[in-house]
Formats: C-alpha cells, sequence, structure tokens
C-alpha cells in the first residue's frame, strides 16, 4: 500500500507551543513517532492531548517549536496540505457528515486520491465514472475490514455512537494514511466495543503498516496495544516511554492521582 | 406497494451507483420526460405553456442551481437574481453582437458569463460563514441591478432601458422572440432543463457533490480529510451561478420577452430561495417540486375569489394574496421543514416498505 | 402398511458423472458461462460461473495434492457460506478425499472431537477466528497437518508450519501442475459413486456426534430423484445461508445445485441475511421452522408499529389468507366474496409483504426439522408462499418425504419421494429404505447396527401412514407410551399441539400406565395479561392470574380445541385431555423443571409435582400446593397456592365434524 | 487614466475641505441615516441574541408600526393613546408570532426559522395594508419639519429630534439590559440557552419579551422614518439598509448596531455626496454593502465580535 519510505520518525514533534491568547494549551512539547509504531498520548482532563493532536493537523499553528514529517518541516501548513502528506484523523466527538451515507461519508475519505475533470464529471462519462467506481471498490474493502456492511446505506447521523466512530475510523483509512491521528477512538463505549476498536486498531496497524498516535483514557487499553506512552499534564510533556515504564512513573501518579480525586 | 424490488439485486458498482437504482424509478423517469416533451406541446393551450410550463421550467433550472449552492453546499446566498440579471444581459449583449451565434451557445456563454461573476462574489464565502454571508451576497444583488440600470451599454443605449429578445431559431424553428410558439420556446427550456438536471444529478453524486456536502455538514472534519474550503465552495458559486445566469437568459428569451432590471430584484432572489425551501434543501427533484409549488401558489391564489363567486378590489385581492402567501409558507415550514422532497421521500419509503410503516 | 414408489433407473449412475467433481466438470462444459455462484461482497453481487467454479475447485485440489495429499483423507470445512469453502468441498472430493464440513460456530470441545474423531488431516476455514481454533484444535489432535485459510486479514504475523492461504495454495497448485499435468484428471477418473462423499456429523441429543457417511451414489440419487419430484430447473435460485456443516445446506447449495445446475447465493454476512433474502428472492428456499417463525414475528413486530387504520387492514387481510388457505387445505368451498377479498387483499398486502420479505418469486420452499405451528404455516401459504413440509433425516441423505404441490395438510409431512419405501414398525417406529440411505457411522459400528438394518433405517420417531399414504410424525419414538388400556399416548405431540394456541406458554402431558391423559398448563403471561386487560381483569402476579375462573375458561377452550382436532386422528383419537390443572408458577430452568433450551423435564417433574398428580387422577376440584421457587438473586422460598383442576370433554370422530 | 484616479482619489477630498460646513451638514445627516438604521438593526440584533433568529421581518414590522399608528391617529386617536396602543399591538404581535411561528420551529435549522420570517414578512405586508390602507400617508406626531442654522450648518429639527430619541432609546436598552433580571436572562439565553432557563425564566418568556421589545424599537424606527419620508410600502425596505450595518456591527452586538448604523450611515452619505456622480449616482442601494463587505474582508468577526477559536 505505501512506497518505502525513509527511514527515521514518520512524525517529529520539536518543541512546539500553542496558545490561545494567555492560555498556553501546550508547552514545549517534543515528541517523535516511529514508523509503524503506536503510540499513547494520555494525560488528564485539559492536558493539551487534542490541542497537540489539532497542531500536528494544521488546525492550530503553534506558536513556537516545529513539526516534521518524514523528515520534511511542515509547522504551518494548512490542514488540507497536511492532509495531502498522508496524515488522517478522527475527532473526539464524531466528525461524520450527518446528511450522508455512511458510504459517501468513507468516499470522502478518498477525496485526496480523486482527479477532478469536471466536464466529465458533470456528464458521469469515461475516465469520471471510472474512478468513482474505483474508488468504491476501494472503500468497499474498507467496509468489508471494519464489518460495516450491513450499514453502508445508513444515513450516518442516524447510527449508534459506537458505529458512527467506526464509520469516522473507516474515513480516516480511505485516505490510506501513512500517519493515522486517533482522538479519544474508545471513548463512550462499551467493552465489547472497545474491544472490537482495539482490534481494528491494530489489524490496521499489522496490515497496512499504518502508523498511529492515539489519545486514550482507558489505561487497559493504552497499555493493550501500543508500543509507547506519552504523557502530557498542563501542556507539558511529563514522561514518554514503555508503557510499562510510564505506569512505573512518579509524575505519572502525581497527576493521575491528582485527578482522580476531583 | 407498487414497488417490487425483491430479486433486483446489484452485480455492479455502476449500477448500485446509478441516479435510479430502483427500476421502477427508472421506467417512471424516463416516461415522464419522454411524456413531457410529446404530451404538453401537443396538448396544452398556449396559456398553459406560457403561464404556468414554461416559468415552471425556467425556475425550476434556477432552482436547482441555488439548490446546489445552498442545499448541498450550504452556503446561504441571496443574489440569485443580481446572477439571472448577469445571465439575461449576456445572453443580450452576445445576440446583438454576434448575431450568427446559435442561441444554445448565447445560452450557454451567459451562464458562463454569470460563473465567472458567481465566482468573484463567491471570495467573500472564505472568510464569512451563514447569514454573514447570506448579507453579503446581498451585495451582488443589489450592486449587479444597479449596474445595469446605470450602464446603459448593457442595453444598447435602448432609451425604455429594456432588453428584449429577438428572433432566433434552433433547428431551423423560431425558439425565441416574438415569432416563437409557446410550443417551442416549451421544448427549448425542457431540453436546458434535462440536461442540467442531469448534470446535477451528476455532479452531487460524485467527487464534486461529497466535497460540498461535506464542507456543508463539517467544514472543519472537510478540511482535515483534505477539501480545500476556497476551491470547493467557489466551485459551488461558479456553477450554481451557471445554472442561475442560464435561468435568466432564459427568462428574458423564452418567457417574458423583454425586460428591465425589474424583472431581477431582490424579490426574484427570494423567490428563488422559497422553491429552494418549500421544494427541499439538497434535492434535485425538490428544485422541480419547489418551482412548481410557488408557480402555481399565485395563479391559485389569484383565481380562487373569482371560482369562489367573491368580488373584491384589485389591491384586497393583492393583500390577501400576500397575506395567504406568507401564511402557506409558515405552514409548509412548521409541516415539513425539510420540503416537498421529503414528503415525496417518506411517501415513496412508505410505498417501498408497504405494509411495514419502517 | 408400506408405501413405495419405484423408477426405474434406481441405482445406476452414468460412471462418467457419478460423482460430484465429474458432474461439476459437466457443468463447466455444458453451462460454462451460466453462474453457478454469487456471493455478495464488496457491496455487490459477485458472481462466478460454472467454469471458474471448475477452474477455482480444481486449482484448489491441485494445490492439496502438493501439500501431500492422499485418497481417503478428511479435509475439515469450516466457515460461513462462501464459494471458496464450496470449491474446496468439491476440491477434496476430486482428490478422494472426504470433506468433513463443521459448524463455525462450534466451540473448541466439540471441534476437537470432530478433527480428532474424523481423523481430519486437512481445514479449509474461512478466517483468522476459524484458524485460531483449529491451532489451538493441532496442537492436541496428531492428524491435523495443514490448514488452509481464505481471508488473509490479521493472518499476516501468523508463521505456523502447515499453514497457507488460499490463494498461496492456489499458486501452489498451478506449480504443482506443472509437473503433474494429468493429476486432477486421473484423481476425478479414480472416483466412484460408492467413494463416501462427505462425512456429516449430527449432533445427537445424548453421547457424542456421530458421523454419517454418505457416497456420491446416496447423495446424487436422492437429489435427483427429489428434483425431479419438485420439477426443479436450472433457473433456480437458491440462498445459501444455512450452515453448511447441516446436511440440508450441502443437499440444496451444493449436491441439487451440482446436479441441477443452478445458482446458489451468499450472503454477505449473517447479519444481512434479511436484506439479502430479498434482494435475491429465491425461486427455492429451505427453512426450518423457528426461521419460518422468527420472519413471521419480525413481521408481526414491524406491523404493529404501524397505524391503527393500517394494523387493522394488514391483520384483516392475513386472517382471510389463512381462512382461505385452512379450507383449501381442508379442501373446502372457498366463497366467491372471499376469492374477491383476496384478489384485493394481493394488491394491498401479499404481494407488497412478499415484496419484502424476498419472496416473491419463491415457487417451492420448505420446512421441516421438528412441527411447524399452523399458524405459521397458514399464515406464509396464506400470503402465496408455496411453503411444505418434508421429512428428511441426514442418514437419508435428507429426503424422505415431501408434501406435493395441490396435496399439502397441515399435519403431515406428505408421501415418499421416488425411490423411498417406508413401513411402520411393530412399536409404531417409521422405517425406511431408500438410495440415499447412508454408507454407516464413521468409526461406530455399534451405532451404525443400531440404526441399519437390513438396509432400513430406523428413523426414531413414532409415526404412520394415513389411508392417503401421507406419511404422519408423532413424536420421538421413545417418548411415545401407552396409556394404561393400550391406546398410543404421544405426549410431545399433544403439548406441542397445546402450545400452537397463543395462551399456553407450556404445557406438560402425563398419561403413561394412567387411565386416560391430563395436563398441567403454564399460560403466556404476556399474552393472557394482555387479553386479562382487554377484559379489566385485574390481576396482581402469575399465580394469581393463573387460578382466575376466566383464565380457566380461556383455556379450557384452548384444550378443547386440542381434543377436537384430536378427534379427527384415528391413531390419537383415544388420547384427549380429559383434566387439566394451570400451574401456579411458571416452569422454570433455575428450578430444574426444564432444561436451558425449553426442554421438559418429565421426570422430575412429575417427582416434584407428584401431589398434582394425584390430585389430577383422584377427581378433586381443587389442591392445595406448596412450591420452592428460586428467586433471581438465588435466594429461595416456598410458596403456598390454591390450585383449580377442570375436567375437559373429550370428542368422538363424529363430534368433531 | 491619471483623470480617473484625480476624480476618485483627489477632487472629493477637494470638494470637502473647500466647503467645511457642507461637508458637516452631510455628516450630520449621515448621522441622523446612520441612528436610524441603527434603530432598525438593534430590532434585528435583539432577536437574533436571544433566538438565533434572523428576523427578516424586521423591516415590515417598522412598517407595521408606522401604519398601526398612523391609523390610530388617522381615526383620532391623541398621539400618547396612539403610541400605547400601538405598543399593545406589537406585544400581542410578538405573542402571536411565539405561538404561531417560534414554537413549532423550535430546534429547526436557522435558514428554517429565517426563511419562515420572510413568511412572516410577507404575511405582515399584506396584514398591514389590508387593515390600515395601502396609501401613502402622512406622519404627523407633532415635531415641525423645520431647519435651524447654527455657524452655517443648516440643522433640521426633526433628525435632531429623532437623533435624541434614538439616542435615549439605545441608553434605556442598555440599562434593561445591564441591570433587569430579563435582561440578564436574555443576554444568558444568547449563550446558553440551558443557562438560561436556570435563572429560572421560560424560554417562551423570553422570546415574547425580546420580540416584544424588537416592536417596540420597531414603533420608534417608524415613527422617525414615517415621519420623515411618510407611510408607505417602501418603509419596509429599509430593513435591507439595515442589514450591511449588522455584518459590520455583528449579528449579537448591540453596541456593534449602533457604531455599525453609524459608519454606514456616514459612509453612504459621503459616498453619495462626493463620490456617488462619478459613477451615475443611486449608489446608496448597494454602497454600503460593499463598504461592509470590504471591511469583514479585512476583520472577519466583525466590529466588536471576538476572534473565534473553533474546536474540533
Amino acid at each position: 500500500m505505501s512506497h518505502p519510505a525513509p527511514a527515521g520518525p514518520v512524525l517529529e514533534v520539536d518543541g512546539v507551543s500553542v496558545r490561545f491568547g494567555a492560555l498556553i494549551a501546550v508547552n514545549q512539547v517534543s515528541l517523535s513517532v516511529g514508523r509503524g509504531q503506536i503510540v499513547a498520548i494520555i494525560g488528564p482532563n485539559g492536558a493539551g492531548k487534542t490541542t497537540l493532536l489539532n497542531a500536528v493537523s494544521g488546525f492550530y499553528h503553534p506558536y513556537e517549536g516545529r513539526i516534521a514529517f518524514e523528515g520534511k518541516d511542515r509547522t504551518r501548513l494548512q490542514p488540507p496540505d497536511v492532509a495531502a502528506l498522508g496524515i488522517a484523523r478522527t475527532f473526539q466527538n464524531v466528525a461524520l457528515f450527518k446528511g450522508m451515507s455512511v458510504l459517501d461519508n468513507i468516499m470522502t475519505g478518498r477525496l485526496l486520491k480523486m482527479r477532478g475533470s469536471f466536464l466529465l464529471e458533470a456528464l458521469y462519462w469515461g475516465p469520471a465514472k471510472r474512478q468513482e467506481l474505483e474508488h468504491r471498490a476501494f472503500v468497499e474493502r474498507i467496509i468489508d475490514f471494519l464489518e460495516i456492511q450491513a450499514i453502508r446505506k445508513t444515513p450516518a447521523g442516524r447510527l449508534p455512537y459506537g458505529l458512527q466512530k467506526r464509520v469516522e475510523l473507516a474515513r480516516a483509512l480511505a485516505a490510506e494514511p501513512k500517519l493515522l491521528l486517533l482522538d479519544e477512538p474508545m471513548a463512550g463505549m462499551n467493552v465489547e466495543e472497545k474491544e472490537d476498536m482495539c482490534r481494528f486498531i491494530l489489524d490496521v496497524n499489522h496490515e497496512f503498516g499504518t502508523t498511529i498516535a492515539l489519545i486514550e483514557h482507558d489505561m487497559g487499553v493504552v497499555m493493550d496495544i501500543c508500543d509507547r506512552v506519552v504523557v502530557l499534564d498542563y501542556g507539558r510533556k511529563i514522561a514518554d516511554g514503555p508503557p510499562a515504564e510510564v505506569r512505573k512513573d512518579q509524575a505519572v501518579l502525581d497527576a493521575y492521582l491528582g485527578v482522580a480525586h476531583e | 406497494m407498487i414497488y417490487r424490488e425483491a430479486g433486483r439485486f446489484k452485480t455492479s458498482y455502476a449500477s448500485d451507483q446509478a441516479i435510479f437504482p430502483i427500476v421502477q424509478d427508472r421506467v417512471f423517469v424516463r416516461a415522464a420526460v419522454v411524456a413531457a416533451f410529446v404530451v404538453p406541446p401537443l396538448v396544452a393551450g398556449d396559456y398553459w405553456l406560457q403561464a404556468i410550463l414554461i416559468p415552471f421550467l425556467i425556475y425550476a433550472l434556477a432552482a436547482i442551481g441555488l439548490n446546489l449552492l445552498t442545499g448541498y453546499a450550504g452556503q446561504l446566498s441571496l443574489g440569485t437574481g443580481g446572477f439571472m440579471a448577469v445571465g439575461a444581459y449576456s445572453a443580450f449583449k452576445l445576440t446583438t453582437a454576434f448575431p450568427r451565434l446559435s442561441i444554445i451557445a448565447v445560452f450557454l456563454l451567459s451562464g458562463l458569463a454569470a460563473a465567472a461573476i458567481g465566482l468573484l462574489f463567491g471570495i467573500p464565502s472564505l472568510r464569512i460563514k451563514g447569514f454573514y454571508l447570506a448579507v453579503a451576497t446581498l451585495a451582488a444583488q443589489f450592486f449587479l441591478i444597479w449596474l445595469f440600470n446605470k450602464v446603459a451599454w448593457f442595453t444598447n443605449y435602448a432609451s425604455s432601458g429594456t432588453i428584449t429578445a429577438p428572433d432566433r431559431t434552433v433547428l431551423g424553428v423560431t425558439v425565441t422572440g416574438p415569432n416563437a410558439t409557446a410550443a417551442a420556446r416549451y421544448v427549448m427550456a425542457l431540453a436546458f432543463v434535462t440536461v442540467f438536471a442531469l448534470v446535477a444529478k451528476n455532479l452531487v453524486r460524485g467527487r464534486i457533490g461529497r466535497s460540498w456536502m461535506a464542507i456543508r455538514d463539517r467544514d472543519i472534519a472537510a478540511e482535515i480529510i483534505g477539501v480545500r474550503p476556497l476551491r470547493t465552495k467557489l466551485l459551488a458559486f461558479g456553477i450554481s451561478s451557471f445554472y442561475c445566469g442560464v435561468a435568466g437568459a432564459e427568462l428574458v428569451f423564452l418567457y417574458l420577452g423583454s425586460a428591465e432590471t425589474l424583472a431581477f430584484d431582490i424579490n426574484q432572489s427570494f423567490l428563488v430561495l422559497f422553491m429552494v425551501i418549500i421544494g427541499g434543501l439538497g434535492s434535485v427533484l425538490g428544485s422541480f417540486l419547489g418551482a412548481a409549488f410557488i408557480i402555481l401558489l399565485p395563479i391559485f391564489l389569484t383565481r380562487l375569489p373569482h371560482s369562489l363567486g367573491l368580488i373584491m378590489s384589485v389591491a384586497l385581492q393583492k393583500q390577501i394574496e400576500l397575506m395567504i402567501f406568507g401564511g402557506l409558507i409558515l405552514f409548509f415550514l412548521i409541516v415539513e421543514p425539510h420540503g416537498l422532497a421529503r414528503l415525496w421521500q417518506i411517501g415513496k419509503e412508505k410505498l417501498r416498505l408497504w405494509p411495514f410503516p419502517h | 402398511m408400506a408405501a413405495v414408489a419405484k423408477s426405474t433407473d434406481a441405482q445406476a449412475l452414468d460412471p462418467e458423472h457419478d460423482t460430484f467433481p465429474k458432474l461439476v466438470r459437466l457443468n463447466a462444459r455444458r453451462l460454462g458461462n451460466k453462474v453457478a455462484i454469487r456471493e455478495k461482497d464488496f457491496g455487490i453481487w459477485q458472481a462466478y460461473t460454472w467454469s471458474q467454479y471448475f477452474e477455482q475447485a480444481r486449482l484448489i485440489a491441485l494445490g492439496l495434492a502438493s501439500l501431500g495429499f492422499a485418497r481417503g483423507d478428511r479435509v475439515a470445512i469450516v466457515g460461513d457460506n462462501r464459494p471458496q469453502l464450496y470449491w474446496a468441498v468439491m476440491a477434496a472430493q476430486a482428490l478422494g478425499g472426504v470433506p468433513v464440513p463443521i459448524y463455525q460456530d462450534s466451540i473448541e470441545k466439540e471441534l476437537d472431537y470432530i478433527v480428532d474423531h474424523a481423523e481430519v488431516r486437512f481445514a479449509v476455514v474461512e478466517d483468522q477466528e476459524q484458524v485460531d481454533k483449529l491451532l489451538s484444535v493441532r496442537a492436541r489432535c496428531r492428524h491435523l497437518q495443514h490448514v488452509v485459510y481464505d481471508d488473509p486479514r490479521g493472518m499476516r504475523a501468523y508463521s505456523e508450519p502447515g499453514l497457507v492461504s488460499l490463494a498461496e495454495l492456489c499458486e501452489l497448485g498451478t506449480k504443482f501442475e506443472v509437473g503433474h499435468p494429468t493429476h486432477f484428471d486421473d484423481e476425478v477418473a479414480r472416483g466412484a459413486a460408492d467413494d463416501v462423499a462427505i462425512l456429516c456429523y449430527t449432533s445427537g441429543t445424548t453421547g457424542a456426534p456421530k458421523g454419517a457417511m454418505l457416497s456420491h451414489r446416496n447423495l446424487i440419487a436422492t437429489a435427483r430423484n427429489a428434483a425431479r419430484c419438485e420439477g426443479l430447473d436450472q433457473d433456480e435460485e437458491v440462498l445459501s445461508y444455512l450452515p453448511m456443516a447441516w446436511v440440508g445446506d450441502h443437499i440444496f447449495s451444493y449436491a441439487q445445485a451440482i446436479i441441477m445446475g443452478f445458482t446458489i447465493n451468499c450472503p454477505e454476512s449473517p447479519v444481512t441475511v434479511l436484506s439479502d433474502l430479498k434482494e435475491i428472492a429465491p425461486t427455492y428456499f429451505f427453512g426450518p421452522p423457528r426461521i419460518w417463525e422468527s420472519i413471521l414475528t419480525g413481521v408481526m413486530i414491524r406491523v404493529e408499529d404501524a397505524g391503527r387504520p393500517k394494523r387493522a387492514m394488514v391483520h384483516f387481510f392475513l386472517r382471510l389468507a389463512q381462512d382461505i388457505e385452512r379450507k383449501r387445505l381442508g379442501r373446502q368451498a372457498v366463497p366467491l366474496w372471499q376469492r374477491l377479498l383476496y384478489l384485493l387483499g394481493s394488491i394491498l398486502v401479499y404481494g407488497p409483504l412478499k415484496d419484502n420479505l424476498g419472496f416473491s418469486r419463491v415457487r417451492r420452499a420448505y420446512t421441516a426439522g421438528e412441527a411447524i405451528g399452523p399458524e405459521i404455516f397458514l399464515f406464509f401459504r396464506g400470503l402465496g408462499v408455496n411453503v411444505k413440509q418434508l421429512y428428511g433425516m441426514t442418514e437419508a441423505s435428507v429426503f424422505v418425504t415431501i408434501q406435493r404441490d395441490g396435496d399439502v395438510r397441515l399435519d403431515t409431512v406428505g408421501t415418499p419421494i421416488t425411490d423411498v419405501e417406508i413401513r411402520i414398525s411393530g412399536e409404531g417406529e417409521v422405517l425406511f429404505r431408500s438410495p440415499g440411505v447412508f454408507q454407516g457411522y464413521a468409526k461406530n459400528p455399534e451405532a451404525t447396527r443400531q440404526t441399519l438394518e437390513d438396509g432400513w433405517i430406523r428413523s426414531g420417531d413414532a409415526g404412520f401412514l394415513d389411508h392417503d399414504g401421507h406419511l404422519k410424525i408423532i413424536d420421538r419414538a421413545k417418548d411415545v407410551s401407552r396409556l394404561a388400556d393400550g391406546t398410543i399416548f404421544a405426549p410431545k405431540f399433544l403439548e406441542n399441539k397445546l402450545k400452537f394456541s397463543p395462551y399456553v406458554r407450556e404445557a406438560v402431558c402425563i398419561g403413561q400406565g394412567r387411565p386416560c391423559v391430563t395436563a398441567f398448563i403454564n399460560i403466556d403471561l404476556a399474552a393472557v395479561g394482555n387479553w386479562a386487560e382487554r377484559r379489566n381483569i385485574a390481576y396482581t402476579s402469575y399465580a394469581d392470574l393463573a387460578q382466575k375462573a376466566e383464565v380457566y375458561e380461556l383455556i379450557h377452550r384452548e384444550v378443547e380445541r386440542v381434543n377436537r382436532s384430536l378427534a379427527e386422528d384415528e391413531v390419537l383419537r383415544g388420547a384427549q385431555v380429559r383434566r387439566f390443572l394451570i400451574l401456579h408458577k411458571e416452569l422454570d430452568p433455575d428450578d430444574e423443571e426444564i432444561t436451558r433450551t425449553r426442554k421438559v423435564r418429565r421426570a422430575y417433574i412429575a417427582q416434584k409435582y407428584a401431589p398434582l398428580i394425584e390430585a389430577l387422577y383422584s377427581g378433586q376440584d381443587r389442591v392445595q400446593v406448596e412450591a420452592k421457587v428460586t428467586y433471581e438473586d438465588g435466594r429461595t422460598g416456598t410458596m403456598r397456592a390454591d390450585v383449580s383442576i377442570r375436567d375437559v370433554d373429550v370428542f368422538s370422530a363424529q363430534a368433531a365434524r | 487614466m491619471s483623470d480617473l484616479l484625480y476624480m476618485v482619489l483627489v477632487a472629493p477630498f477637494k470638494d470637502m475641505a473647500g466647503s467645511p460646513a457642507f461637508l458637516v451638514e452631510v455628516l450630520i445627516g449621515g448621522v441622523f441615516a446612520g441612528l436610524m438604521y441603527s434603530l432598525v438593526a438593534l430590532g434585528f440584533v435583539l432577536i437574533y441574541k436571544a433566538s438565533g433568529v434572523f428576523n427578516f421581518a424586521q423591516g415590515v414590522m417598522v412598517l407595521f408600526a408606522a401604519l398601526t399608528l398612523v391609523g390610530l391617529l388617522e381615526r383620532g386617536a391623541p398621539v400618547v393613546v396612539a403610541l400605547a396602543l400601538t405598543a399593545a399591538v406589537m406585544v400581542g404581535l410578538a405573542y402571536a408570532i411565539e405561538r404561531v411561528v417560534l414554537r413549532p420551529l423550535v430546534n429547526q435549522p436557522q435558514i428554517i426559522l429565517f426563511m419562515a420570517t420572510i413568511g412572516l414578512n410577507f404575511f405582515l405586508e399584506g396584514f398591514g395594508e389590508m387593515a390600515w390602507g395601502a396609501n401613502v400617508k402622512k406622519l404627523d406626531i407633532g415635531i415641525p419639519d423645520r431647519s435651524f442654522i447654527v455657524r452655517g450648518v443648516q440643522i433640521n429639527e426633526l433628525e435632531l429630534t429623532a437623533a435624541v430619541t434614538a439616542a435615549v432609546l439605545v441608553t434605556l436598552l442598555a440599562l434593561f439590559f445591564q441591570t433587569t433580571r430579563i435582561g440578564l436572562a436574555l443576554r444568558a439565553v444568547a449563550d446558553d440557552h440551558e443557562a438560561a432557563l436556570s435563572i429560572g425564566i421560560p424560554l417562551k418568556t423570553i422570546w415574547v419579551v425580546v420580540w416584544s421589545v424588537a416592536g417596540v424599537v420597531a414603533i420608534v424606527a417608524g415613527l422617525m422614518w414615517g415621519a420623515k419620508s411618510g407611510v408607505q410600502f417602501s418603509l419596509s425596505l429599509i430593513a435591507l439598509k439595515a442589514l450591511p450595518v449588522l455584518i459590520l456591527g455583528g449579528f449579537e452586538s448591540v453596541p456593534g448596531a449602533i457604531v455599525g448604523g453609524l459608519i454606514i450611515g456616514v459612509g453612504e452619505k459621503l459616498g453619495e455626496v462626493y463620490w456617488g456622480p462619478l459613477v451615475g449616482g443611486a449608489i446608496e442601494n448597494w454602497f454600503a454593502y460593499v463598504l461592509a463587505l470590504a471591511f469583514l474582508l479585512v476583520r472577519p468577526q466583525g466590529l466588536f465580535g471576538e476572534k473565534i477559536i473553533e474546536r474540533v
């Protein structure tokens, strides 16, 4: 699915800070995500996890620091350009296109792979039609992969929450990303749905070799599926390492105990 | 109840993605289109063609145009009248400057002119959204009308300030101007709306339609997926204005015969917007239904007192018409905010699932 | 008592076309471009022609051969209905091997047993889930060597030896063919009609599963006879949704499909079966009663959500259809006004309903396995779905009797198909003999001996042939007993009849060695509760409701109805219910009165409720009872109740009419 | 080319400098017009802020109020009584709108509510004219339309009164918002419907109140415009003039409506007087829009809006 890519980390975040007015949401955070890894970003609420992801997506721009993807600086890129590099993501509060069917939602994930030829598209003829059908075929593979055949024609807005999350993952996968950012992929799910989602994440990682960075609160999940864990607290990175080590880290324990009693 | 879908399985994506995947729909629509071309010219009187069917087709085209922009791409526009005017005046200038140019080419070029202007006025959509944008499109409406009013060049320095449709033929049949029969103009309008409705359907079911709807439903998520907002919105403005431009040209050339800027004032914008909303946002079919509703309603209201045997002053009748028109709009919005197309959709689903309710 | 239908070419099979691989090869030649299998995959129906069917199976066979497949090797087939797995069945047969289809939802213990017992060497499975199961089985079973999987999803990290994907297997086959160009044809040619074609494990209600060996001849002869009896042709469409491990699917989706050359359709996933059914609209359909029942329940639930007028309209027409169908089956005249109304109903209800269910094209549909509720049967027949009952067994290659078109009855399972002979043993057990009679149970001569006697199969069912030659099944033979006066008494048959009433949830009939039949009834709390509410009968609990005089009246009528229908039956006429009582509590698995699958534990109940039984036979009309109950939280308690007993009239044959 | 540049960039300013008194007159005229715009825009803002409805019928409400007032005056009602009755009518109207339009459409997308107000627009137009007649009417509430001259600058008494009234009204509104419970609720409701409910005032009441207040504002606007140019259908079109004010000031900002109104009023007058002749005049229909649009491109959040931080 992907070409042989340069060695070295896929994503490097170097001393990045993001601020809103006086609030410094992310404070000089550095981290790197190696090729094929699954890295979790954890931390108490308000630790700046989503903001960091937003900065990687190009939605916010850091006021200092640098973000590099596959060795190239991309700190200042706009979201569509970031997507074009091969970074896809899901959102904390599912951001599906509610007026469209599941199938069309996933098809939007292919937009970057489609080439425009306006007149042919207006006539739905020749290459334009072929392109549509080819991408449909690709999307069907993802539908199959995520086992959502039964709902492909259902309007996304009508799905239960757990399935919406799965469709959102499908949409992100449709872009064939090199780096997949998942913002709380398992929030609000029951145990069974969580297990499914874990399996899907691992399968994506194994099958396509996709590098994954995810934000997750469920420590069990994090310990199970992640190669590395980065811990944020109040916008700062306080730990970074294999799950087993991070778990014992005193700073992490303090941060979590602090919020546990809130 | 009428639908029989069992055993109609899809063996290719092409058949699954067809505009009308259900056989009955396909047959019905094809038959309806053929009937539309054949029956009214033979059967309908001039009044029906001239006063009802021709404006219906023209407004349906404009409504499709606005629906692409507002219903599919989610950009509210109140400048429809202005864009229609661009089409009308371009067509007038083109026919007078190039008398030998085919009228079909004239219409298409007028659409392109409107598209260009639409693109220009779509630029603010990058920075502003929702009602702010709607108000900004009013700028287009007022500015364009003012321009056509003020600059005599557009009317070829006619002292009356009106533009008039000259006689033009297609395949030897006069289709515009004072000598064209209502039937010929009807067929012309029908041909255009048929082709462009199909084009609209093709656009919205493909790459472009999906990027429009993505922007409409969740603009931020769309951007992060890789949809470029400006390009996408501008394309919607351009295509929408193209439709409106062609409709504007048709309005003068196939319906009114001659017109002043008054024909394209702000009320025109509202009228088309009503068609879209009453018909159903995000539905090509709804554009037709909405156009039919808005065209027929005043005619019905005008005739109602007469057929009830009531005699009232013209002014009073006008006022009552206004009240009923406004009241019915409110009524429709309250009963079915998603428009006639949704009612149609629900009815169709009911028939498909009959005797099950859902 | 014997019924025989004999054809001339009974056992003779053309040696060129006497095995399934040979027949598929014939199809590939004759019907090369005709669609053999469709599978809904990636959102559309992907079609494979008979030549593709043959070619794919051939490659799989060659691949297996390259792995050292020897004649007689057993191949486990595990997974949902997939074209690839049907091909694998043929591939195994082509090499003289024996496919052993296994239920895809088997737990490891069952899988372990079958794989070990059948000495399975190869397994062709659907996906990772099955691979995992088989790999852990392989750790214990010494025979199993190679596992082939179709779906590579999630398999990347597996590096176990002997694990190969189907695609890789086909590649191996292509390579193997280079060195052995005639291997496949040679092996197919070596196949003979009496080779074992399939090993079907039946899950006995007692003991370990038994593997019934069916030969090509068994299957071909039986499938062909049934197809001829029923007039199947090569344009049939079948939905292959029942487990491949079940002999029925093997007959319908494999044997008959190959013999007739018709098309089978594999659903997209188990959850989409109903919508796939609608899309395909099969012409030939088989469903056990529970499938028909669940479709009917689905219809009723959805109709309940409709507005009142529509609901009333639908119910009216459904009742009408059932009424007409009942008359038709009873050979009674249908009044003209009803026929006219039926026409209207076809437009308003039956046509659209059939279309929505996917039954608009079905020409013949079957139910078998156990008794189907008459309401369910009448419902579908009333709609115009030609559903019929058949009687069959794994050991007979399924078909024994089928109801013929125009000769469908509510309470029989039809007449024997071509070449099937039936007789009833002295004990009332149904015995039959046919070309489909199996070769015996694998590695189980004891069980074979018990079942197979001089070419006759002991069905284990009690039944009789009525004067029209229709077979009527009463009960499992071991459950049938006699009253004190020697009258045949079939408790389960009676209980089922009672349970056809919506108001009766459970029934236990007593009578063995007694002078007459009596019954315990459990009312259906929902249905009776609803009924009571409509009549403004207030009640506080199940026990309270159960003892209401009005409820007794209601159940009384239901029991009488059963008696009336029994009176029409010459054999069972004597076993009508004389007395009954409504139990003060629901039979509950927690109280060990019924099993988790809701089978009545007769012996336990007889012991636990001995005083009640005594009361039933002592002429009292009231009895006090104390019972131990187990609450949901595990606590136990005693409840005391007064239980009434009612007498019921019995009917003579004349009175019943 | 340079001629054109001169005419656009230099000549108008020379004219201004050449006749400062005239410039002041123009500016005063602009301020007056701006205040009138502000009054209409205020009606919009109040309703948008509290119910999220873009009330296109605000212009017709102005017309309707003026028609009612004139109708009552013509039938001999004293000014004070007529004003009170008109206010009562406007409150009744607000109540009816809440019942008939807003309540059934609660939770619908904004565009639907917007369309509903256009329907309302038609209805009120027909209703108002049917009830009070469609002729142009003179509205005379006793303020003389006289001018006096201060230091060479001509000032119109009516305009002055109107300006003062508008200023007073705005002050009153500001006080209303700052100090009363309903005012607080209104401010809360703009942010969060549930928060507003927690104050203990039902949403329905808030809507009625806010539409009533918008109706009263409409009376004042109708009074002023009507006194100046007669009560007639075109009065409803001033709503269109108030829209650019809204983009400029922001849909939810009361000060924005006022300052925006002044900017548009003054800008429009200056444009019309000094640049209008260059393009043949009658630019007042669109000049305000282009002005607002140009402004928006620089500052999309409007005059008083805060920079929106979008969340995902």
